[in-house]
């Protein structure tokens, strides 16, 4: 049963691959990468009910913030070309 | 000062189901930590100056439960889409009024639209929402403005 | 096999399922913007099916409480960082397909020409 | 077990080949984020949960940050050069040699080997009764080899200055060219 949700995921994480591969825009690859780590978090939960580990859900969880987090950042850098404030301010 | 109760209950209850150890000292080192994230939060609350929004109000309950049916409603809308041999797609731009009177009340719709499959949020400001929608039908489901009325109902008072 | 293990398998299938369908779907799509759409289905149904099929086989409720704060965290961040990504690629001007209709806005509540010079601002 | 991490290994090396392979500067630290988090789930499945977490934070967080940084100094695309043997040949070389150091390692989780003999043991014993603490791994790193992780934590901080002080100066150079 976890098998199968496993294996769902790691379909999906190589269909994610191809998309992050095929580009063609840094849009395309971010938006690719994004689902990458949201299905990165999924594989380590669903693991970890497979071998019988949910303490790995702590683990998930803070996947899910990093990649959380380093999407914005990535992001910051992609609209801004830096991560200085300064291109912030000059945008307002 | 009722908010900062209310963080802090928060914070200790997400402590201790994420830690799952009930000893004097460990419950020491989550004690210590929730008073470290109230400090960092406070004094973010000063230099951003979102002091005052009144977030959200109890009507959350009854809006999440409706949003999830929602998405569950968008996510066969789009297998049907995604399913057929042929995409059929008819893109919209549209732009969407809000309701809403405060910044929590519009994220939370910006971010109800982009949650359900079908349409995502592109760029908002003080009165409307850009919207790029990939169906036709998607793109009237917004413009009748349910959601937007069921998320100004989940505003809190201040 | 239980009522909750049937459960727990419709789950996992559905949410294995819609989570293919969404990569599937980033394939398919023609360009950016619907792409996002498609990366949706993954993150909402795929992602919340799943979770709620290990919720099904939690064996204590600390490990219940875990999983349904990790979905309670997707369904917050992950349209969050998909309006910043969204936003991004707007500002940047990234290109609607050619048949992208521009919907006129509700009349009694948005001022006419409000849509105008939406491709490609910034 | 082993289907899936062959799975993921194949994912890393498709990673690592169009990393190796893509012009476009960003794009490939992109693409590294994904091998990070590729790594960080390997590490998973071996049980190494501390040093996946780290993985993570590093790999997927921070390095792609600090590259991100750095190619706001620089420019987005690769020069395109003619292809040289020599690089392949020194990674090759070096790889070899790498791998052969691990022959002579214990076999992966085989319970004889010399670290599940002497120091494990003591440390499971001696973790709870010593210090309270429910995780292993925090009172080795912590205590048990407490001045070892004072000098990573040193080396780190100071590499993190130097870093940071290499971009800002740049920043500052570039803000103020006219």
């Amino acid at each position: 049963m976890f098998a199968a949700a496993m294996a769902g995921v790691l379909v999906t994480m190589a269909l994610a691959l191809v998309a992050a591969a095929r580009g063609p825009s840094v849009f395309d690859r971010l938006l690719a990468i994004n689902l990458f780590g949201t299905k990165t978090v999924l594989l380590i939960a669903v693991t970890g009910f497979l071998v019988g580990r949910p303490e790995w859900l702590d683990l998930a969880l803070v996947y899910a913030l990093i990649n959380f987090v380093a999407m914005i950042a990535l992001l910051k850098f992609v609209r801004f070309g830096s991560l200085g404030h300064d291109d912030l301010d000059a945008e307002r | 000062m009722g908010r900062t109760l209310f963080s802090s209950l928060m914070l200790a209850l997400t402590w201790l189901a994420w830690s799952g150890h009930f000893d004097a000292r460990m419950l020491g080192f989550g004690g210590a930590s929730v008073l470290v994230v109230l400090a960092i939060t406070h004094r973010m609350e000063r230099l951003s100056g979102m002091d005052h929004d009144p977030h959200v109000g109890p009507g959350i309950l009854l809006y999440v439960p409706w949003l999830l049916w929602q998405i569950v409603k968008a996510n066969v809308g789009m297998a049907r889409i995604l399913l057929a041999p042929r995409l059929l797609l008819s893109p919209q731009l549209l732009r969407v009024p809000t309701s809403q009177r405060s910044d929590t009340g519009r994220a939370l719709y910006a971010n109800s639209i982009t949650l359900t499959p079908g349409t995502i949020s592109l760029d908002l400001n003080n009165s409307s929402i850009l919207v790029h929608a990939l169906t036709l039908e998607t793109a009237q489901a917004l413009q009748d403005g349910e959601m937007d009325r069921r998320a100004r109902r989940c505003e809190g008072r201040n | 096999m239980g009522a909750i293990d049937v459960l727990s398998w419709i789950a996992l299938f559905g949410g294995a399922f819609f989570s293919i369908l969404g990569a599937v779907g980033l394939l398919r799509m023609p360009d950016f913007w619907t792409r996002c759409h498609a990366a949706g289905v993954t993150d909402t149904l795929g992602a919340g099916l799943i979770l709620l099929g290990l919720f099904f086989q939690a064996e204590t409720a600390l490990v219940a409480i875990k999983l349904a704060m990790i979905l309670g965290f997707l369904l917050i961040a992950g349209p969050t960082a998909g309006h910043a990504l969204y936003r991004a690629a707007h500002a940047h001007g990234v290109p609607f397909g050619p048949e992208t209709e521009v919907l006129a806005a509700n009349p009694a509540t948005a001022s006419p020409g409000s849509l105008e010079g939406e491709h490609g601002s910034d | 077990m082993a289907p899936i991490e062959l799975l993921l290994f194949a994912f890393l090396i498709a990673v690592a080949l169009l990393v190796a392979r893509l012009r476009d500067l960003l794009a490939a630290a992109l693409l590294l984020g994904i091998f990070s988090l590729l790594c960080a789930g390997l590490f998973v499945l071996n049980d190494a949960v501390d040093v996946a977490f780290t993985e993570a934070a590093v790999g997927a967080g921070v390095s792609t940050i600090l590259l991100l940084g750095t190619l706001s100094l620089t420019r987005r695309e690769e020069k395109s050069q003619p292809t040289r043997w020599a690089p392949l040949v020194v990674v090759f070389v070096t790889g070899g040699a790498l791998a052969l150091g691990i022959l002579d390692m214990p076999a992966y989780g085989d319970p004889t080997a010399p670290i599940h003999q002497h120091l494990a043991p003591d440390y499971i014993a001696g973790t709870a009764a010593e210090f309270g603490i429910p995780n292993v791994v925090t009172a080795i790193l912590t205590s048990y080899r407490g001045f070892d992780t004072l000098g990573e934590t040193a080396v780190i901080v100071t590499a993190a200055i130097g870093i940071l002080a290499l971009l800002a100066s740049g920043r500052r150079w570039k803000g103020g060219a006219p």
